[in-house]
Order: C-alpha cells, then sequence, then structure tokens
C-alpha cells in the first residue's frame, strides 16, 4: 500500500516535470514562429535584427539553464 | 448601465479610473477576474492557516499527499492555465496584428522632460527629422528637415488631440533616454526606446481629456514629464485639425 | 578564543593543521595503501567526509575550479549574445534605407599564430598536470626519495607560462597591427568586439598567468605533495578552460563576422 | 567574540579571520550598515512624498534630483547588499557549515576575501552620496542611455562610475561566494549526509548559489560594456544619432537599449530568487519544527525548489513586456513565467498541510515563519497577474508592481532573516531572545508591512506611476490622477513610518539579551538539524531524515542521534 502510494508520487512528480517542460516547449514554439505576421510594435525592426535577438536570446537562456541542469546533475554523481 | 456594471465589477472597489478605449473593457474584465480570484485565494489561503492553527487538538499527520498537494495543485494548474490563455487572446488580439490600413497616423517623441505629437497632414507621410536640426528654442523639437517635400505640413502639438471612435496608430519614438508612453484611461502602455519605433494602435471611444503619464525613469524631471490627450467627437476633431493647420501654413509663410 | 588552552585542545589542533589534507599522512595517489601506523583499518569509509580519501582536497578545489568556470563560460555567452544581436543591428537613414554600419574587422593573421602557441600551452600543461599523478614517482617523492615529479613538473609549467606569454605578447602585437591599421576600440561595433573580446580573455589569461606562476612557486615551497598537485591541477585545468575558450571565441571572430 | 568551547574546536584548522562564524558575522554586519541607510533612504522618500516642501535638517528640501539619489541608493542597497547578502552570505557561512555536518568552509581563504570585496563594494556605493553631482538617478536597474552617459542628469557622472564599480565588485565578491557555497554543500558534507536528508535550507541555498554564479557574472559583462558606452564612445547599449540635453552623442554605431535590459534581467530575475531561496527554506524547516512534524511533501519541496531556480533563468523577458519586446517574444516569457506559479504554490500547499492541524508553539521564530508564508501568498498571488502580458500592459511600473515586490521579496526576504535571528540565536550567542519583545515585534511588523504595502496596490491600480519625485503641484489631467491618490499615499507614509518604529523592540531585544547573563540550554526548540547537535563536527555522522518526531509532537530525534534501537514509530 505504501509503496503503491509512493509510485504514485514518483510518476505524478515525473508528470509535473513533463508537464513544466510542455510549458516551456510552447514557450519555445512561439519564439520559432517568428514575426512575419507581427506588424505592429516590431513593424520598424527588420526581421535580421528579430531573428540576431532572438539567437540570442536561445543562447544566454539555453546555456543558463543547461550550465543549471548540469550543475544539479554534477551533483548526483557526489553521493 | 454603466454605473450597475462598474459596481457589479468592483471597478469603484479597485480604484480603476474611467475607461475610455475600445479594447478597455474586455482587458478589464480580465484584470478584474484575476483581482477577485486573487483576493478570494488570498482569503482561502490564510483561512486554511488559521483554521490550522485554531484547532486545539492535535490531529494526526495528513498523509494523503495526493489529496492534499496534487488536486489543489491540478486545479491551480487548471486556472492558471485558463488565464493565462485568455490573457492571451487579449494580447494577440491587440498586439499581433498592425493597425488597419485606414488608422490614423500620429506620431509621439519623447524627450527629457516633454511629449511631442506630430501629424502627417494632407500628404499622410511624416517628413524627414535629423537630431542636428533639433532646435526647441526655434520652434523645431523634433529637429524637422523643412527641405523634405513630406515636412511642410507636418502638424507639431504639444497636445495629443484624437477624434472618438476612429482608430489610431501610433509611432513611438524617443529623441534622448528610454520614457515610457502611458495613458490610464486607455489601458495604454508602451516604453518609447531610442533608436526604434514601437507601434500601438487604439481607439478612443469617449470624449475627455486624459493623463498621459512617463511611466519610464527617465531623469530628474520624470515626474512631470506629462501631456494630456484629448479625445473630441469626429467633428470638433475635424475643426480642431483644420484650424491648426490654418495656422500652421500662415506661420510657414509669413 | 578562550584565554587557556587546554591540553586536549592543544592535541586537536595540530591533528587538523592546516597543511594537512586529513588523509593522515598518506601518499597522495589514489591507490589505498592503508597500514602506515595508523592503526585503527584500511577502510576510509569510515572517516568523516570530505577526509575520506588522499584525493579528497583535490577534489574540492577542482569543483571549486569548475563552478568558476561555469561563471566565466557566462560572462562570454553574455558578450557573445550582445555580439549578435548588435552585428545585426542597423538604423534607418534619410532616405528610409536601413543601414548597419558593421564593418567586419580583419582579424590579424598573427592570431592563428597565437592560436597554435596557446594549444601548444595547453599540451605542455597537461604534461606538467600527468607528471604530477604519476604513481611511482608520486611515491618516490612522498618518501623523500626524490623531487623528480615537482622537477619535471616545473619544467612543463615554466614552459606553458613562456608559451602563455608568448600568446599574450602575440595578442599585442595583433592589436599593434590593427592599431596601425587605425582600427581602434572606437572605430566600429565590429571593433568594439574585437577590442573586448581580446582583452576580456587576455584579462582572464593574465589571472592564468598569475595561477601559473603561483602553482610555480608552490612546487617549490610547499612541504605537502599533495598541495603541489592541488596547485598545478586547479591551474591547469583552468588554462584549458580558457585555451578551449580561446578556440571559440576565435572562431567566432574570424569566421563569424 | 565570545566563542564557546564547542566552536573553538571548530575554529582551531583555521585562523580566525577566515573562520566561517567570522566571516558569516562580516556579512551580517555589511547587510546591517546597509539595511539602516536604506531603510532611512526609504523614510525620507515616503516623508518627502507625503510633505514635499519639508526641509531634511542640515540639508535643506529636496530636489527631484535628490529623490531619485534616493530611490537607486535604497533599490540598490537593499537588493545587494541586504538581500542577496544577509540571508546568502551571512546566515549561510554562520549555519551552513555546521547543518551538513562540516566543520568548516570548503575555502576560508577565499570566503574571507570575498567577505572583505563585499564590504569594499558597500563602502565604494556609499561614496557616491559624496561625490559631485550626487548619487546615480537611474534606479538600480540603470537602463541606458539614462545610465550610459554623464550628459542625461546630475548624478550620472561621477555618481553612476562609483555605482558601477561597487557592483562590478559585489559581482566578482558574490560569484566566489557562492562558490564556495557549492563545493562545500557537494564535497563536505559529513558521514551519512546524503541529498535527501540535506535541510531544506541548504536546499535553498544550494539553488540560490548555482543562481548567483550563472547570472553575476552576467551582469558584470553587461557592466564592463556599459562602462565602454560610458568612457570609450563604444555603442553596445546607445543607439546611433542620441541626443541627450541637446548634445548628439558622438558614440559609433547602433547600439540599443534593449540588449542592456535582457541582460540585465538575466540577472535581475534570478536575484529575486537568490534573495527569497534561503528564507523559503528556512521556513519550511520552521514551520515543521514547531509543529514538530516533518515537512509535508519533502522531496517534492526540494524538486520545487530546483524547478524555481531552473525556471527562474528562463522568466526575464517578463519585465520587459512593454518595453520594446517583440510580442510573441512577450507571449513566450509570459507561458514561462505563469509555469512558476505552480512550484510556488506547491510549497505554500505543503506548508499548510505541515501546519494542519498541528497545534504547533507559538514562538517568535514560528510567528516569522507564518508571517513569511503570509506574505508569500499576499504577495505571490499578484505575480501570475503581472505575468499576464496584456495586464501587465496597464500595471507596469505603477505601484502595483512596488506592492508586488515589496511583499513577495523585500518583507518577505525580511521577515526569513528575523526568523533566522530569533531561531539562530541562542546556537550563536548561546542566549534567547525575549519572547515577549520577539511577539511584540512581529505583530508590529506585519502590521507595519501590511498597512504599508497593501494600500500600494490600490494606487498602482489607479494609475499611478512609480518614481516620482512629486505628487504635487502637476498639471492638468495628471495632476488629477495623482490627486485622488494622495490620501491612500499619505496613509502608506504613517504605515512605513509605524513599520520603521515596530523594529525597537528588536533593538532592545538584542541589547538587553546580549546584557543578560541568563543561558540557553543546548538546543531550546527542539530542533532536528545538526547545527544543533550537541558533540563536535567530527564525531557527528547523520543518521535519518530531519525532523523526526513522535506522533505527539512531545519525543525528537535528531538527526545525529545514533540510537536506532528507540527509531520513532512511523508517522
Amino acid at each position: 500500500m505504501k509503496r503503491q502510494s509512493q509510485n504514485l508520487r514518483v510518476s505524478l512528480l515525473r508528470w509535473a516535470w513533463l508537464g513544466s517542460l510542455l510549458l516551456l516547449g510552447i514557450a519555445a514554439q512561439s519564439f520559432g514562429q517568428g514575426c512575419s505576421q507581427c506588424l505592429d510594435n516590431t513593424r520598424a525592426t527588420p526581421p535580421a535584427v528579430q531573428a540576431a535577438y532572438r539567437k540570442a536570446i536561445y543562447l544566454l537562456g539555453g546555456t543558463g539553464a543547461a550550465l543549471f541542469v548540469a550543475g544539479t546533475l554534477l551533483i548526483r554523481r557526489e553521493r | 448601465m454603466h454605473l450597475t456594471q462598474a459596481i457589479v465589477t468592483g471597478q469603484s472597489f479597485w480604484h480603476l479610473p474611467v475607461d475610455a478605449s475600445r479594447h478597455g473593457p474586455a482587458l478589464d474584465a480580465h484584470l478584474l477576474l484575476n483581482l477577485w480570484i486573487a483576493l478570494s485565494l488570498l482569503a482561502l489561503a490564510h483561512l486554511i492557516l488559521l483554521a490550522g492553527l485554531a484547532f486545539r487538538r492535535r490531529a494526526s499527520r495528513p498523509v494523503h499527499t495526493l489529496l492534499l498537494e496534487y488536486i489543489p495543485l491540478a486545479a491551480l494548474t487548471l486556472l492558471f492555465a485558463f488565464l493565462a490563455a485568455r490573457a492571451q487572446q487579449l494580447w494577440a488580439a491587440q498586439r499581433y496584428t498592425g493597425a488597419s490600413p485606414a488608422a490614423m497616423q500620429v506620431e509621439v517623441t519623447g524627450m527629457q522632460f516633454a511629449w511631442y505629437f506630430r501629424y502627417p497632414g494632407a500628404d499622410a507621410a511624416f517628413g524627414e527629422t535629423r537630431p542636428s536640426l533639433v532646435a526647441p528654442g526655434e520652434g523645431n523639437p523634433l529637429g524637422l528637415d523643412q527641405t523634405d517635400r513630406h515636412s511642410g505640413d507636418d502638424l507639431v502639438t504639444s497636445q495629443l488631440v484624437l477624434p472618438a471612435g476612429r482608430e489610431v496608430d501610433l509611432a513611438l519614438r524617443s529623441q534622448d533616454v528610454i520614457h515610457g508612453f502611458a495613458v490610464p484611461e486607455m489601458r495604454l502602455k508602451q516604453n518609447a526606446v531610442p533608436g526604434q519605433t514601437a507601434h500601438i494602435h487604439f481607439t478612443p471611444t469617449q470624449p475627455g481629456s486624459y493623463a498621459i503619464l512617463c511611466t519610464q525613469l527617465c531623469g530628474l524631471g520624470h515626474y512631470r514629464m506629462q501631456a494630456t490627450m484629448q479625445v473630441l467627437p469626429p467633428a470638433e476633431f475635424d475643426a480642431w485639425l483644420q484650424a491648426q493647420e490654418a495656422a500652421a501654413s500662415k506661420r510657414g509663410q509669413p | 578564543m578562550p584565554p587557556i588552552v587546554t591540553p586536549p585542545e592543544i592535541e586537536r589542533r595540530h591533528k587538523v593543521h592546516e597543511s594537512d589534507n586529513g588523509s593522515g599522512r598518506r601518499p597522495p595517489t589514489d591507490k589505498r595503501t592503508g597500514g602506515n601506523g595508523e592503526g585503527d583499518s584500511d577502510n576510509w569509509n569510515d572517516r568523516p567526509q570530505g577526509r575520506r580519501g588522499p584525493r579528497e582536497r583535490l577534489s574540492q578545489v577542482r569543483m571549486g575550479v569548475f563552478f568558476g568556470l561555469f561563471a566565466v563560460l557566462m560572462f562570454f555567452i553574455a558578450i557573445v549574445s550582445a555580439f549578435f544581436v548588435t552585428r545585426a543591428s542597423g538604423h534607418f537613414d534619410a532616405y528610409s534605407k536601413y543601414v548597419n554600419e558593421w564593418l567586419p574587422t580583419t582579424i590579424p593573421s598573427i592570431l592563428w599564430l597565437n592560436t597554435a602557441v596557446l594549444i601548444l600551452s595547453s599540451a605542455s600543461a597537461e604534461m606538467a598536470r600527468r607528471s604530477m599523478f604519476r604513481e611511482e614517482d608520486v611515491m618516490d617523492e612522498w618518501i623523500g626519495l626524490s623531487r623528480r615529479t615537482s622537477q619535471r613538473a616545473t619544467a612543463w609549467l615554466t614552459l606553458t607560462l613562456a608559451l602563455g606569454a608568448l600568446f599574450l605578447a602575440g595578442q599585442w602585437v595583433a592589436w599593434d597591427q590593427l592599431a596601425a591599421q587605425h582600427v581602434f576600440f572606437k572605430s566600429n561595433p565590429s571593433s568594439h568586439f574585437f577590442y573586448l573580446i581580446t582583452v576580456a580573455h587576455a584579462v582572464h589569461l593574465f589571472v592564468g598567468v598569475g595561477a601559473l606562476i603561483a602553482a610555480l612557486i608552490g612546487l617549490r615551497r610547499s612541504h605537502q605533495i599533495a598541495s603541489r598537485q592541488i596547485f598545478v591541477d586547479a591551474t591547469v585545468w583552468y588554462w584549458h578552460a580558457m585555451g578551449l575558450l580561446w578556440l571559440f571565441l576565435f572562431a567566432l571572430l574570424e569566421f563569424g563576422q | 567574540m565570545n566563542v564557546s568551547p564547542a566552536t573553538s574546536v571548530a575554529l582551531a584548522p583555521h585562523s580566525r579571520w577566515t573562520h566561517h562564524r567570522t566571516v558569516g558575522f562580516g556579512y551580517l554586519a555589511i547587510s546591517a550598515v546597509a539595511v539602516g541607510v536604506g531603510t532611512v533612504l526609504s523614510l525620507l522618500m515616503r516623508l518627502h512624498l507625503s510633505w514635499p516642501a519639508w526641509s531634511l535638517p542640515l540639508h535643506g528640501p529636496i530636489l527631484p534630483e535628490e529623490y531619485l539619489g534616493l530611490v537607486t541608493m535604497h533599490g540598490t542597497l537593499m537588493l545587494f547588499f541586504v538581500l542577496t547578502v544577509a540571508p546568502q552570505s551571512g546566515f549561510g557561512n554562520l549555519i551552513l557549515p555546521a547543518q551538513i555536518g562540516a566543520r568548516h568552509m570548503a575555502f576560508p581563504r577565499l570566503n574571507a576575501a570575498s567577505m572583505w570585496l563585499t564590504g569594499l563594494a558597500l563602502l565604494v556605493l556609499l561614496t557616491a552620496f559624496f561625490v559631485p553631482g550626487g548619487s546615480p538617478i537611474s534606479g538600480w536597474t540603470a537602463y541606458p542611455p539614462l545610465s550610459a552617459t554623464a550628459l542625461a542628469g546630475p548624478g550620472q557622472g561621477e555618481g553612476m562610475d562609483v555605482w558601477l564599480a561597487a557592483i562590478a565588485l559585489f559581482s566578482v565578491a558574490s560569484t566566489l561566494g557562492a562558490i564556495n557555497t557549492l563545493t562545500t554543500i557537494v564535497k563536505l558534507r559529513g558521514e551519512g549526509m546524503s541529498w535527501p536528508r540535506l535541510p531544506l535550507t541548504v536546499w535553498g541555498w544550494f539553488t540560490a548559489a548555482l543562481l548567483s554564479v550563472l547570472a553575476f557574472s552576467v551582469l558584470l559583462a553587461a557592466l564592463a560594456m556599459l562602462f565602454c558606452d560610458r568612457h570609450l564612445q563604444s555603442s553596445f547599449f546607445v543607439p546611433g544619432g542620441d541626443l541627450v540635453n541637446g548634445v548628439l552623442l558622438q558614440h559609433r554605431g547602433d547600439g540599443s537599449p534593449l540588449l542592456w535590459l535582457h541582460l540585465f534581467w538575466f540577472f535581475g530575475h534570478p536575484e529575486v530568487y537568490i534573495a527569497i531561496l534561503p528564507g523559503m527554506g528556512l521556513t519550511s524547516m520552521v514551520l515543521a519544527n514547531f509543529a514538530h512534524r516533518r515537512v509535508f511533501a519533502y522531496r517534492l519541496m526540494i524538486a520545487t525548489t530546483l524547478l524555481i531556480g531552473l525556471l527562474g533563468i528562463l522568466v526575464w523577458g517578463h519585465h520587459m513586456f512593454v518595453a520594446g519586446l517583440n510580442p510573441f517574444a512577450g507571449s513566450a516569457f509570459a507561458l514561462s513565467s505563469m509555469a512558476i506559479a505552480l512550484p510556488a504554490s506547491a510549497k505554500v500547499l505543503s506548508w499548510l498541510a505541515t501546519i494542519w492541524r498541528s497545534r504547533p508553539q507559538l514562538t517568535t521564530p514560528m510567528l516569522f515563519a507564518l508571517g513569511f508564508v503570509s506574505l508569500f501568498i499576499t504577495g505571490g498571488l499578484t505575480g501570475p497577474i503581472l505575468a499576464q502580458p496584456i495586464l501587465d500592459e496597464y500595471l507596469h511600473n505603477t505601484f502595483f508592481v512596488v506592492a508586488h515586490f515589496h511583499l513577495i521579496m523585500a518583507m518577505a526576504g525580511v521577515f526569513g532573516l528575523f526568523c533566522a535571528t530569533y531561531y539562530w540565536f541562542p546556537l550563536l550567542f548561546g542566549k534567547m531572545l525575549s519572547e515577549r519583545l520577539g511577539k511584540l515585534h512581529f505583530w508590529g511588523t506585519i502590521l507595519g508591512a501590511y498597512a504599508t504595502f497593501l494600500p500600494m496596490h490600490l494606487t498602482g491600480l489607479a494609475g499611478e506611476p512609480r518614481q516620482y519625485a512629486q505628487l504635487t503641484g502637476v498639471p492638468g489631467p495628471a495632476g488629477q490622477l495623482l490627486q485622488t491618490t494622495l490620501p491612500l499615499q499619505n496613509h502608506i507614509t504613517y504605515g512605513a513610518l509605524f513599520l520603521a518604529c515596530a523594529q525597537l523592540p528588536f533593538f532592545l531585544n538584542l541589547v538587553l539579551t546580549l546584557r543578560s547573563r541568563l543561558r540557553a540550554s543546548q538546543n531550546p526548540w527542539s530542533a532536528t538539524t545538526m547545527e544543533w547537535a550537541p558533540q563536535a563536527a567530527d564525531e557527528l555522522a547523520t543518521h535519518r531524515d530531519p525532523c523526526h518526531y513522535a506522533e505527539d509532537g512531545v519525543l525528537f530525534l535528531g538527526q545525529w542521534e545514533p540510537d536506532a534501537t528507540s527509531e520513532l514509530p512511523p508517522e
């Protein structure tokens, strides 16, 4: 009984992680759409600049998140 | 009708100012929904907190993680997802698309510590501006290049006058530092960043005069960097525009 | 501090003397030799964590260096992301044409040579590092039969230091050449980044040179071979990272403009 | 310093100057100076807003640029030197080694060096008041071009340079301190202290340190670029053809202020979590301690701490919804920001479940922990509102935002600090702070906090922008709008004064307690984490998870107790 609830808890935790990753995934998708139809705020910003910002955001956020995950994974080796 | 609705939704309870733009009511509804939800969750959480403290008999430790943690969490997830989705709809409706081609064009320029508004005039095109020509003392705060064929009929004012019921496309610019263009009654805010033009569009609905505030710290005069937005009935607006243009052309050819 | 020091405390303080790595004077190799008059047992797991193995202090310092390198990497990533944005940025001119002022800076060809020098220096640094951990020599040195390890490492580190200095001198020549062509920091957005990146990297390398000098002094002065290993190991890891980082930055400047 | 025999043993391996307790107290002294100055500055701002004609003795009336100088210095002092230094570096150094069963920090000399560097940074920052032009006026966010040229206003010359130098020093110091914390946690945990057994406080310190390592170096890079823009005419953040104060800036190229916003907030948002994560961890442990129960869903608490840290890196764009960010990017950042609400809610639920019907001991540290929960809920619930770009369009840079971050970051952070002070005082000084004065202090502080910051939501909803040096004497509709909020603003000022006065019992308490001869017992709170172990660190081993209490809440088993036969029955 106890183990069952433990398993359930673990699987729910996994779902929580997956869910948050999914949310992030949606976020990443809307980055990917680019700004072809977006006329308003960025009308005066050329696509090349928008792409450069996008790249920079990916680079900064990606490296930061990757290092954070690497840091937490690294410590798993240290019992 | 308006009053009762305001009481029901709590506009005055939350100190919201008058709502005078077309996209405003939807925004207000969503904002008030959020505020009421936040207030009730706040009350609920504190009730649980106090109730948990108030019980005099110690209960055995709650074990049902599923019930206590994950079910409320799932409910909150749904709630936040709903709010986020609704907010995205409104945001998309306002920002993902541009103004209609028929929208009135006005250019807004922020500088330490004033706002200037430029109407394109009869040719519907703005003349060139050059920073080197800027001379507020000589009546050319924007650095309008008079040799450009579009600049002759450009009208520069220090008050934003708009017709009610017509969509406006504002092009926000800044001459020096970042300024924030905000009109609380229009539920509108966008920073004017030097070196780039930001467009926002909206439709004022109620005639009246409203405050334009600077909402981005821009220097020692930040607190007095204000202007007035005057929304007029369409007929009055046309009369105002003609009068201004006549005055301007008289000034142009002495 | 209490004014009166009681005898047990003196003893305790002696036991945890600064230069003691907690391993109870065991040879600083990974081999768990045991015995050695320690009495109790070979079981190193009985000891509190942090003092468990002979290499514990080494791995602590290594971990510190690695976390430090996280920070260094983020520093350069921030500059590189700014590089991408500025490279694309421009303004609209009087004819509503989009003008981008970015003029790629010609990279002086001496940078290729410098890169080769830095790679060589990394190789010699690695030789120094490896020589500090060769087991038989370490045992010899620990017993006091020779100082072969440290001598060898000193030689390699001196070579690294020379090559590192050569790299920095080469960078100086590159800046000089650019200046001769009237390309200065102020000239162009692209030259801002060339100078910012090369100077920031040079500053980090200066720290590395300082660490090399400290390691060389440590190799002469330190009484404990474990400490000498740490000096060399930490310095060399940092040096490798700066080398790798340079390869990335150089590739960006050479091909990314 | 009064050092008990148990600690003098731990003092042995390193000199007194590099000992972690010395360093920890040094950090606390630094933030005590900063919090004192910062509080006085905030009171001056409040007084000036309510009575604009009031003139400061020995100084005269407060000018608009001086007001903005107060704003900048208040924000910088509080955020960097109080909320980052005190919980993370101060209490981190004092408690962390003992809590993981270690004797010292991993790199004691580095540790001392970063403390002195932080102190130097504070000194440098404080000189900004006295340089020509006065302190900088561009806020703690220092948006260019306002911060990029001395032409933009008084204080943007030397004052801004001093600010840059101070923050650069601070960044280096924090990075070094964080490396030390991380290595200590990973490498120096004592025997048996496995990852799941680590107290949540340590998890908070760990996550905050990891964030510090990643965020502060980005800030340093941005500061270096801003320095180049100011003194070398580069144009990382300055657009072409920028005309400031009638002078055309002679910078080459077309930089963008938006770039600074990105880099700054990439640092700035994690910074907020650096400030609050240790407090969250401590609250969890203190609630469980006084409820005499285990923390509800312990592993989930660890996971949410890490998740908040990870998401914290990816949400910086929500500070920029109306700053010229691409609206699509706005949507993306909005979603990732909303996602943070979930781990945060999970934490609140777990806290509520931990104390539910536990009949806890309402000691002063417990009250402050409960206050933390209350403030975290109140301040946190406005977070999802501000994370929706369409609503941020109305609320951005209004007092609503001020209320939000003062409740969730400043006040919750301060409650975390008070909780830590009351809770660990017996450990650090061997004496108990008076409970009666402590409770008076708590009730005064929580009342003052709510009285000050709740009305700010309403003035913000009325549309009142922040950072205005004056609310009266403004002509036109804007003046009318500001006029309507004046009664509430006066109320806020009285609230702030009350909040400041509510701290007097605390100081009284400190003085009286330090002068009294009454010694506290060794473990007065029946705490179970390792720092309360009676033995010296050398002989310690961890045998179980923290917070083992019997069903009736009377018996407890410390993490250090080796006796396995008398193991308490599982709850």
